[in-house]
């Protein structure tokens, strides 16, 4: 039985999607792998939410500079055309609408297109938001990239998110390894199901109702 | 690769509309992008609200548009001085209506729809008439106004040096406003001396980060308001 | 008859009241006089709000330059350890109560501090309003030098301003011709008198009650 | 001659007072000031109120500081990262408190402290538990919730090159939050790599006016966080 896309497979269906010259902010883990594949003939900037606008593929260990990190506070380094500012001038570009288009992981994304990853509302848990609720509510275009169920099989793609909300009604569109997922005003919409899944496996691994591909 | 460079300023502002909001750099005579502002002229666009600190001085740029009828509404801070005189005639006449903004408060309204801030409060007005009809609250035990953004449909700017991101460095006190109307415009229009190689600017240098700015073109020579003025220039 | 201090002289006695390593901004007129009568020993830095911090002299004609104006649309110089920067810094520096003093020329100051100087309130004016009302609410200390008196021998220091208002109680300081006063709880108080100058003289041209000198 | 310089780290954070408000630079260890914060750790100010992006990493720099247990808040956006130990102990032995701030709020905040602006509306947190007591306002359709300006007495920060007069500039991501700590804080103390004369800087490539900052101190060779971590070293 197919499994669907591997992680970079994902993170290049969800490249294809990107229009030339785009403004791209990427969050931690697979999404951070559209880097390495964006489309013959377009150009991609990223913008990193510590102060970078033009971040480049991360140095040899032996170039590392200890002053130039991006917000997963790892090294990285910059391209031609780059600018550093600070941190308010940061999040006006993202508050203020100017990315065009952020990809992001998740634990649960609903069918209205709330998104939860920044806490499981354990009661123990030290709740870290970071920038995430400035990227939902500022970018244009939130994408997730994430698993189609948890490790344990719960689908993470579901109604109503149980986990505390990062944002309402934000994410327009999702890339899993069984399929591209719109939200729509119905509700989940497959757009693309990955090769050798059917639109029956994708149902039963959801958590809310999905409409099949058009 | 990305490429914000326009043939000409005429191409720059071809897509300018009727009606629209446009913000223009500048302070005075400092930063204002004669060229593109003649290209307007030229263009024709009407009934187009300005958003600049002033209004204009001789019969040249800014003050050259609003005598050409093209204009219907000025937001600025200070419609008059010594060399302004075709907006306070037209105004006198009733042909133009004007919205009177203090300074800090029309820089950090432009900043504000630039950042996505739809609002904030401000001492400045508190207790004058320009607070009249304005929300105001107390916080700490002072009074402060509440006071919108301000955004654009477009912004007409001048700069130093421009790389084809559009990252951009300014002279001396030519900056004032224009860094500001970058962010708040849907698009950003901007005229530069020098036009470099992506990577030419150092990236501590950048004032306006490429995000910002939609279109640039090269004006090597510009003219400056004062030099036409004193020379008793006209457009067209 | 003494007509007290001369426009240099009322500069002079302003500058020195302002402490060393000041942030001074300094209205159109008279104020910018100061500049000429720092005392021995102390050193200002002047903010012109259209950008600039470390403003130095006006140039000498054949080495202006057309990008470096203050905000009075005059050409000037920078002084060593100058930075420029946009209007929303600036005026931050302004509003942000950044700025050690700022000393402006009136029309009208009420015994409460209300100062009026940027509209007649005249049905055909076109009102100008520029950085005024920012300054008079940020700065921490706002001087006025004025004559004490119009062209015409009106009182310009009143019980109520008649024009429309920069700002309400925001004045400490007045500079005149005739003397300098303080605006206290109590209303305007005298703090020293030009030479040749009466308490009684003062009293006469003040459109308010006023306070002899302690 | 005006001369912010101050003869030492010590010196430097000599007045820092128990119970004050202060604000440490730095987004993880890129730019973090570690020489001022364990000035401030010998110094021995307690009950502190800390503002940073995040809590501090291993046992050095502002986890050490958190450590000595002068720190009895911690204002911040993300307290816990791999090499995170010292805060999120201390939280969950319910000894130190948390107020949690989206990234883009602290900053906005700061700035707004800097900039006298007492309150401002963002989108951020809408719609989700941060958002919990706080006023809600809609503007053109939107929901917007409102913030406070965020204010300190003390702020701490590592800058690459400083002169006499204040002035500053940063190194590449070091920069982040230090030029908004800058404007809020009452005091601000900085730390440079380099101090050069006033004039030394160009005035186009300032980012910090001298006009924000209060002491400056030269630390030549500074240890960077990272390699403290790396060296498993811990202070005191």
């Amino acid at each position: 039985m197919s499994t669907g896309w591997t992680r970079e497979q994902m993170a290049a269906r969800a490249a294809l999607d990107i229009p030339d010259g785009s403004y791209v902010n990427l969050g931690i883990g697979i999404p951070e792998l559209v880097t390495q594949f964006v489309p013959e003939g377009r150009e991609f900037i990223y913008h990193t939410e510590n102060g970078l606008l033009g971040m480049g593929p991360p140095p040899a260990e032996d170039e590392r500079d200890l002053d130039l990190m991006n917000a997963g506070k790892k090294y990285v380094t910059t391209v031609p055309g780059a600018s550093y500012f600070h941190h308010a001038d940061s999040f006006s570009m993202i508050r203020g609408g100017h990315i065009d288009v952020c990809v992001l992981g998740t634990m649960q994304v609903a069918a209205n297109g709330d998104i939860a990853n920044w806490s499981t509302g354990a009661p123990d848990a030290i709740p870290a938001v970071g920038g995430a609720m400035d990227l939902v509510q500022g970018v244009r275009n939130i994408y997730v990239i994430t698993q189609h169920t948890t490790k344990t099989g719960e689908p993470k793609l579901v109604e109503k998110c149980s986990y505390p909300l990062t944002g309402p009604g934000v994410v327009s569109r999702i890339y899993t390894n069984l399929a591209v997922i719109d939200v729509t005003p119905d509700g989940f919409q497959v757009v693309e199901l990955a090769p050798g899944i059917t639109f029956e496996e994708v149902e039963k691994s959801t958590g809310a109702t999905i409409l099949p591909a058009k | 690769m990305i490429n914000k460079k326009s043939p000409s300023v005429a191409a720059a502002v071809e897509d300018v509309f009727d009606g629209a909001v446009v913000m223009v750099g500048g302070f005075g005579a400092s930063g204002s992008p004669i060229e593109l502002i003649h290209a307007l002229i030229d263009q024709g666009a009407k009934d187009l609200t300005l958003i600049n600190n002033n209004t204009g001085n001789g019969e040249v740029g800014l003050a050259a548009l609003i005598a050409n009828g093209q204009v219907s509404k000025m937001i600025c801070s200070f419609p008059r001085s010594s060399q302004s005189r075709v907006f306070p005639k037209l105004y006198r006449e009733g042909k133009i209506e004007l919205e009177l903004v203090p300074q800090g408060t029309l820089a950090e309204r432009i900043r504000a729809a630039g950042a996505g801030i739809p609002a904030f409060y401000t001492p400045t007005t508190v207790g004058t008439v320009l607070a009249e009809g304005k929300e105001q609250r107390e916080f700490n035990g002072r009074s402060y106004v509440m006071e919108p953004w301000l955004e654009a449909d477009f912004a007409l700017v001048k700069c130093e040096v421009a790389d084809p991101l559009g990252n951009l460095t300014y002279n001396k006190t030519a900056r004032n406003f224009s860094p500001l109307m970058c962010m708040a415009a849907t698009t950003t229009i901007v005229q530069t001396k020098h036009l470099v190689a992506a990577g030419d600017i150092d990236p501590e240098h950048v004032i306006t980060p490429g995000i910002f700015v939609n279109r640039v073109v090269e004006v090597a020579d510009p003219v400056h308001e004062d030099t036409l003025i004193a020379e008793g220039a006209s457009y067209p």
